[in-house]
């Protein structure tokens, strides 16, 4: 049987994650295809209804990534993404939708190795848990229920 | 419908070796809104920009994505390139396929798949742009340093040097500071004038320094590289080019009794006067309160006796207007004063000074010619009470800190009145000695060992007057808090240092944020120790918070490297990235209800409050404006606000929603 | 920052998370500065001074705590307020002690050198409780009884009455079921007649 | 209750305020809302189990705002909606008077709102017993078990929007469903909508929810909606120590951090 | 004018002299004084050395009485129940959980209205104004005013005059034309409750008191609490004791003093009364150094 290719989005910042992730194609570390980055200015910036609209549009996985703490281009964006981040798992988690689809990280613009790890990781991640066909069933049926009132 | 350019790269063979770049410029070519697509060897080469370029004029594009190596490497080369071809440059994105693709995956279909929805992404992205104007502006090559004490000198001094221009304002009539008041310095003890008046020569005779004393920073405008500013030269009263600096008229005015702010209120002065003799400058000012003329309108004693025919009567405050690029602010500290102790007698005894005046009455040039008699007979003390954390530390008063320099400096005053008494007794009560620093532990130990200053652990609980003694409740913590009841005939606090009056009024009219001491607030505790949240703004001293000589003339350097960097460029662009509050027609005005939980959120206070009033001026709605100077475009704001009436250029909800369920659609169309 | 809520504040069984809970006296505030005990009136006479009270319960230790509450400090404190109008803390001593007393009172550990202390509270109170207000010649008489300290004070009663100072007669108020009311809500004492 | 009433008729003859909002008897034996101008009506005025309804709702409504000075009979709940309110710029402190029911249904008397910061400072704050319980079935459960859970409860929700209605919090001029550019909700009621509403809902009252279940009790479809926010509420107060509704301090769950907030997922 | 007043217990008792000579000044500068009805004793330290919820409960009783009967203003001459009054209705009305238990437990409606006066500021309020044209007589002495502990502490509740150094009596005594001077122990404590079963304590804390006021000249002590009166007046033989000295020094009220310069008898006012015979020779200040010179100036030096 073919092996499960899960997609991936993820939502990074400019100043750290996105350049960590240069500094990977610099050092040519080669990790899995799955994931296609977005960027932003800062993880601040992610709203997380950007993350239920990807995994309405067919993603099995999110990564969401940032600076360190204390290490925010703008001082303290990562921290408040980092409250929002927490109350988003929280209620995922409360309303049965697997957390585990979501991939948190810190990777900064000098850690081009930890990127690749992160990615590969996650693709690994995603693929045990399989494509997310609770979730896609929603919009299928979503999908039905218009053309049927439609 | 946009007209979409994409330009695939092989970057050599950096790209195509691993990319089918033929087929991701083929499929873009299907895009919807993509009415050229190409690809080519090196795009980011002369002729490969000029393809870009010619494509732009040829097909009138309104979009360009250019499929190659990261943005940070050369998006400012692509929208160069199609800003020379009269397209807005913020119409252009850049695909990332080199270090995002191809140089992480080996050669696949996956690779080649990955590339084209990376292309497709950004396709939609350029879809949704709209033109932005980068905020390009020059940078005005002066600087202003706000405050004449020795953090203002060094910095005016050092940003003189790299040869910018440097205008230098204080605030009293010369420059400075505490510094100038100090009798010896720990823990060299080397004397403090002579080790600051030469730099305060320097700069008055520095060709590339404008120094104005009696001044004041009346208003700030603009920002980082732009400044407008507002000095307000208050009236001197007199021609400063005639007046020599004689001091004939300080000798002969018939006010001499005023006392005097430089001696901390222990001596007194002239109502003509300068503050001391080597005040820069060396020119006399009118202390209108006090002044018999400007109080009664006769006497002119000082016009009379001019030899230069320089009083002026009549002078008025004047306002000068200058364009400045970067501001350091120098504005120092206060000490709190006697009077500010209810238990120590609330400024009512004579004998209980603060530690500044200590200074005056042990320095050479002050009131008692550094003898050090008590003020209230001009005895000398036989016993001296010394009492440190006199409102540091101490919440009830409003003061949680350590104010950090007064273990150094009580020990040195104890110090200097054992050497100068040698039958005299010094007492210190202290509740920690925070000796960090370079010879400063040992110097401590020398008041203690070798000059036998006697410390008591312990806080002083009152403080009341006997017989010309002053009688000193305290306890020995180390005894089991033990009463101990000295009869001293002096008492001098290591009051708390403060921020410098003003300070908030200030920190408000340049939007520099500051702590809730009035203290300013740096840019980050560690990293940005000079910087200020406002670009442009640096900071330098004991305005930040109390620090010593030492740190402070550090901290001025540091900030002047600062300006000498913001002044090596012509030219600042500040990109458009910024976020803004929709507005809608009345009676709604904005979808934002004013709930203002963004304001704690954005880190550069450029939140602000607007009020929406009638024609009768009553406030009819209250809603959140963006300062677009400040802003800096992270876009914490947007992704908190719930109702979603900020939205961010560059990154609007529009884009990046757009890139969401582009980036998910199905493999190639 | 430091909101108002006293959540965050841990509150263990120690006497100071005691105090803590039953009073809000934040006792792990103190840095030993010593203001308090240079300034209390009556330091000289105690066992331990206000400081060195408050750092004996800041260490926990049931032995500290113990010698705490069977201290003749806690009595002699006169709640003058002198220590908490000048702690930089703001730690309410006078409060604290209030409450140590009705512990070291309720655990039996009163110090034999307070004893009489209590007797004159609790003469004072019973004064109240059965007229409502203080008559202070019963106050002293009950007390002497009390305490069997008989010759004290007593040369000054014939002076106090020759000056109008001490009336024999008890003044009663009207609301006397209302005053045995209050006592019995709050300390659980029944007056003498519902006894 | 004569307390109540004889402190509302105070207040109104005075003049100290100009409105009374509080409870009335009304029909099948249910309290209702009731808003009182003239003094002599104040003995309409109840108190009892069945004042369940969060009264806090009316205070950012246009038509009871232009009383200016305005009385609330609050209990805990809307003692704690008037903090957040507060916070939030959305009513003005000096036009408030809280007439506060302490825990025992007894008139609580508060000079201020930095009295009732205190009041509420000191009691225990969190979720009904009652919906408490329910939280911690379904938190026991298997990820799987609420999935369905809650699949099967929100499908039955048709966006009638009557919790947005019902809650004091929701007070935007535009909710974000109604935003279209982009349009972040799927507008129709299917399962993804319904989800990407509540999701919503639940996160915007994320450290501002007070968990007076209104929501829940407001839902014509009995879908028990008011778990999501009080559920939030609690693991708001675990991750950042806050409470919604304690402080009137813009000091909201997520306009606020520390730097030591304390995760375990983050790589 | 009228005004409530709560006597507490002393003032019917040991200090009869204070509350005849308040009804005295009441009486010339026409306040009408009305007594809170049936009030009861404030609980003292005894009170909230003991119990917290008794402490709070004996003062409610006495401020819901006061409301009771419509006094909106009431004053309180004793030092001591001032304090206990304003600490509780300060408490209660910052705790409306703790108002209902104690209303409850009192039995009465509590609502933490009443606007409470200590004597000085009585006098401030209604008997300064009108002090310049009654004064019969000047009150020339040199006096050590004493405030002790509770008219000035907590600060936070009472936020009455400065707490170290207070100068509401000094004012007056000025007023009268008496000379008020400064000195070390004006807020220190005289030993208070520890009356009975601490005497030798009340005897050195006093004693320090008295012997700072005498050292520094002062003719008499001026006081506003029954407490520190029976302590520096009755007690003198303790103090004595501890000073090792017969100290003569007089300790009056400064109602007293009021009623003096409003030339009223010292019976009326009740120096009778004190144990300490009230003796004091008329005090002159002498004229400052620096007023005689300005006096010999002459005026026009410009």
């Amino acid at each position: 049987m073919e092996q499960f290719e899960p997609k991936l989005v993820a939502f990074v910042c400019n100043w750290c994650t996105y350049a960590g992730a240069d500094l990977t194609g610099t050092s040519r570390i080669k990790y899995a295809t799955n994931v296609r980055i977005i960027r932003f200015p800062c993880t601040g910036r992610i709203d997380f209804m950007l993350i239920s609209k990807a995994f309405a549009n067919g993603a099995d996985g999110v990564i969401v990534s940032g600076c360190h703490p204390n290490d925010c281009h703008y001082t303290s964006g990562n921290f408040h993404a980092r409250r929002r981040w927490m109350s988003f798992n929280a209620m995922l988690t409360f309303m049965g939708i697997d957390p585990d689809r979501i991939i948190f990280s810190w990777v900064s613009a000098a850690e081009g190795a930890k990127w690749a790890d992160v990615v590969n990781q996650s693709v690994e991640q995603i693929r045990k848990l399989g494509p997310f066909t609770e979730y896609q069933k929603l919009v299928q049926s979503g999908i039905e229920e218009e053309n049927f009132n439609g | 419908m946009s007209r979409i350019g994409v330009f695939v790269c092989h970057c050599g063979e950096n790209i195509s070796a691993t990319v089918d770049v033929a087929k991701v410029a083929e499929e873009a070519s299907k895009l919807p809104g993509v009415v050229h697509s190409v690809d080519y060897k090196y795009m980011c080469s002369d002729p490969g920009q000029t393809l870009v370029k010619e494509a732009i004029k040829e097909h009138n594009l309104t979009g360009v994505v250019v499929a190659a190596c990261s943005p940070r490497m050369h998006e400012p080369t692509f929208r160069k390139a199609c800003a020379q071809a009269g397209l807005n440059p913020y119409l252009s994105e850049m695909a990332n396929v080199r270090e995002h693709c191809s140089w992480v995956h080996e050669k696949s279909e996956q690779t080649t798949q990955k590339a084209f929805d990376v292309v497709r992404t950004m396709v939609s992205k350029a879809s949704n742009n709209a033109a932005l104007e980068p905020i390009k502006v020059p940078v005005t090559k002066r600087a202003l340093v706000v405050g004449g004490g020795v953090a203002g000198i060094q910095a005016a001094l050092d940003i003189a040097n790299t040869g910018h221009k440097v205008i230098l304002v204080e605030r009293s009539p010369s420059i400075g500071g505490h510094m100038a008041q100090l009798s010896e310095t720990f823990p060299t003890l080397d004397c403090s004038q002579c080790i600051l008046t030469p730099r305060m020569v320097e700069v008055a005779q520095h060709p590339n320094i404008t120094l104005y004393t009696h001044s004041e920073v009346e208003s700030v405008d603009g920002f980082i590289g732009n400044f407008h500013v507002k000095i307000r030269k208050k009236a001197r009263s007199l021609d400063e080019d005639l007046c020599t600096g004689c001091g004939l008229c300080t000798t002969k005015c018939p006010q001499k009794k005023i006392p005097s702010e430089f001696e901390q209120l222990l001596g007194t002065r002239p109502a003509i006067y300068t503050p001391f003799p080597q005040a820069v400058p060396n020119k006399p000012v009118i202390d209108r309160d006090n002044c018999t003329f400007y109080k009664t309108g006769k006497c002119k004693i000082c016009e009379i006796v001019c030899p230069t025919k320089a009083i002026r009567f009549d002078q008025e405050d004047t306002i000068l207007e200058v364009e400045i690029g970067a501001i350091v602010l120098a504005t120092g500290f206060d000490v709190k004063h006697s009077d500010f102790f209810p238990e120590y007698g609330k400024g009512k005894y004579k004998d209980v000074i603060d530690g500044l005046q200590f200074e005056r009455l042990a320095s050479a040039s002050g009131p008692t010619q550094g003898m050090i008699r008590r003020p209230s007979d001009g005895q000398i003390p036989k016993k001296i009470v010394f009492i440190a954390c006199a409102g540091s530390r101490d919440p009830a008063k409003g003061i949680e800190y350590c104010s950090k320099i007064c273990c150094m400096y009580t020990a040195k005053h104890a110090m200097l009145y054992k050497h100068k008494v040698h039958d005299g007794e010094a007492h210190v009560f202290y509740m920690d000695i925070r000796a960090g620093g370079k010879m400063y532990e040992e110097f401590v130990r020398r008041a203690i060992v070798e000059d036998h200053v006697n410390y008591t652990r312990g806080r002083v609980s009152t403080i009341y007057e006997l017989d010309g003694k002053l009688i000193v409740k305290g306890a020995d913590t180390l005894l089991g808090a033990q009463s101990v009841e000295i009869e001293a005939d002096m008492v001098v606090l290591a009051t708390a240092g403060v921020a410098s009056e003003g300070s908030e009024d200030l920190a408000q009219k340049m939007h520099v944020s500051y702590d809730q001491h009035k203290f300013f607030a740096e840019a980050h505790p560690k990293l940005k120790p000079v910087e200020t949240n406002t670009g442009g703004i640096f900071l330098a001293g004991a305005c930040q918070t109390t620090r010593d000589i030492p740190d402070s003339v550090a901290m001025a350097s540091g900030a002047a490297v600062k300006v000498a960097a913001l002044f090596s460029s012509d030219l600042l662009t500040r990109e458009p990235i910024v976020a803004r509050v929709n507005r809608i027609p009345g009676p709604s005005h904005s979808t934002c209800v004013g709930c203002f939980l963004c304001q704690p959120v954005c880190p550069y206070q450029a939140i602000e409050r607007e009020d929406i009033k009638d024609r009768a001026g009553n406030i009819i709605k209250s809603l959140a404006r963006i300062n677009e100077g400040l802003c800096q475009g992270c876009g914490t704001c947007v992704a908190l606000c719930r109702s979603k009436s900020i939205d961010l250029l560059g990154y609007t909800d529009n884009q990046m929603h757009g890139e969401v369920l582009s980036v998910l659609e199905e493999a190639f169309v | 920052m430091s909101s108002a809520s006293n959540h965050e504040i841990h509150v263990d069984n120690s006497l100071s998370g005691l105090i803590l809970k039953h009073t809000e006296v934040p006792v792990q505030k103190c840095y030993q500065c010593g203001k308090c005990s240079a300034g209390c009136p009556v330091v000289s006479e105690m066992d331990y001074p206000p400081s060195l009270i408050l750092r004996m319960l800041q260490t926990g230790l049931p032995e500290m705590e113990e010698k705490v509450l069977r201290s003749y400090s806690i009595w002699l404190c006169l709640s003058c307020e002198q220590c908490i109008s000048r702690c930089p803390m703001e730690i309410d001593i006078p409060k604290m002690m209030d409450y140590l007393r009705q512990v070291s009172y309720k655990k039996k550990m009163v110090n034999p050198r307070a004893k009489n202390i209590v007797r004159f509270h609790k003469a004072f109170l019973d004064s109240i409780r059965t007229t409502g207000r203080l008559s202070e010649f019963g106050l002293t008489v009950d007390y002497k009884l009390r305490s069997l300290k008989m010759m004290q004070d007593l040369t000054l009663v014939p002076s106090m009455i020759s000056r109008g100072k001490l009336g024999f007669i008890p003044e009663m108020i009207k609301g006397t079921k209302e005053m045995a009311k209050i006592f019995a809500k709050t300390t659980g004492l029944k007056s003498e007649e519902e006894k | 209750m004569d307390n109540l009433r004889q402190k509302a008729k105070e207040l109104l003859e005075s003049k100290t305020v100009n409105l009374v909002i509080g409870y009335e008897n009304g029909t099948n034996g249910k309290a209702r809302a009731v808003f009182i101008t003239d003094p002599e009506k104040t003995g309409k005025l109840i108190y009892d189990e069945r004042c369940k309804q969060n009264l806090a709702v009316y205070l950012n409504k246009h038509e009871v705002k232009h009383y200016g000075k305005i009385a609330i009979v609050a209990p805990l709940m809307v003692m704690r909606s008037i903090l957040v309110l507060v916070s939030e710029c959305q009513v003005k402190k000096e036009n408030i008077v809280a007439l506060g029911i302490g825990e025992d249904g007894s008139l609580l008397d508060f000079p201020s709102l930095e009295v009732v910061e205190k009041y509420v400072a000191k009691i225990p704050l969190g979720n009904p017993q009652s919906d408490q319980e329910i939280l911690d079935k379904l938190n026991a459960m298997t990820m799987e078990q609420r999935r369905a859970f809650w699949q099967n409860e929100l499908e039955r929700c048709f966006k009638c929007y009557a919790c947005r209605a019902a809650c004091p919090m929701c007070y935007c001029l535009r909710c974000t469903v109604e935003c279209n550019q982009p349009q972040w909700i799927s507008a129709p009621a299917h399962p993804l909508g319904n989800l990407e509403w509540h999701m919503l809902r639940t996160m915007h009252l994320t450290g501002r929810c007070v968990s007076c279940g209104d929501c829940g009790r407001a839902c014509p479809l009995n879908i028990p909606i008011h778990l999501l926010t009080m559920q939030q509420a609690e693991e708001a107060f675990h991750m950042f120590g806050v409470r919604a509704g304690t402080s009137m301090k813009a000091e909201s769950a997520l306009s606020t951090y520390k730097p030591d907030d304390k995760e375990n997922f983050i790589l | 004018m009228k005004l409530g007043i709560y006597p507490g217990c002393s003032l019917t008792g040991s200090a009869r002299d204070y509350n005849e000579s308040v009804f005295a000044i009441a009486k010339a500068c026409d306040i009408q004084l009305e007594q809170v009805p049936d009030w009861n004793c404030c609980g003292a330290t005894a009170a909230h050395n003991m119990n917290k919820e008794l402490s709070l409960s004996l003062p409610a009783r006495i401020l819901a009485q006061a409301e009771k009967a419509g006094l909106t203003d009431i004053v309180i001459p004793c030092a001591a129940c001032y304090s206990r009054l304003m600490v509780t209705q300060h408490e209660l009305n910052n705790d409306p959980v703790l108002k209902n238990r104690i209303s409850e437990i009192i039995e009465m409606d509590f609502k933490g209205t009443t606007n409470i006066l200590n004597v000085v500021q009585m006098i401030d309020l209604y008997v300064s104004p009108v002090l310049k044209e009654k004064i019969v007589k000047n009150f020339s002495h040199k006096v050590a005013c004493y405030y002790g502990c509770l008219m000035v502490r907590p600060y936070k509740v009472l936020q009455y005059d400065q707490h170290e150094d207070p100068q509401g009596m000094d004012n007056v005594i000025r007023l009268l034309g008496g000379t008020a001077i400064d000195w070390g122990y004006k807020v220190e404590c005289c030993g208070a409750g520890l009356t009975m079963s601490k005497t030798e304590i009340v005897g050195m804390l006093s004693g320090k008191i008295v012997k700072d006021a005498a050292r520094r000249g002062a003719q008499a002590i001026v006081v506003a609490c029954p407490m520190c009166h029976s302590n520096l007046d009755m007690r003198r033989p303790a103090i004595n004791e501890y000073i090792g000295e017969k100290m003569d020094i007089p300790v009056i009220y400064i109602t007293q003093a009021i009623g003096l310069a409003l030339g009223i008898d010292e019976k009326t006012l009740g120096l009778q009364r004190h144990f300490v015979p009230v003796k004091m020779a008329e005090y002159i200040p002498p004229v400052p150094e620096s007023k005689k010179q300005k006096a010999k100036e002459p005026t026009n030096t410009i």
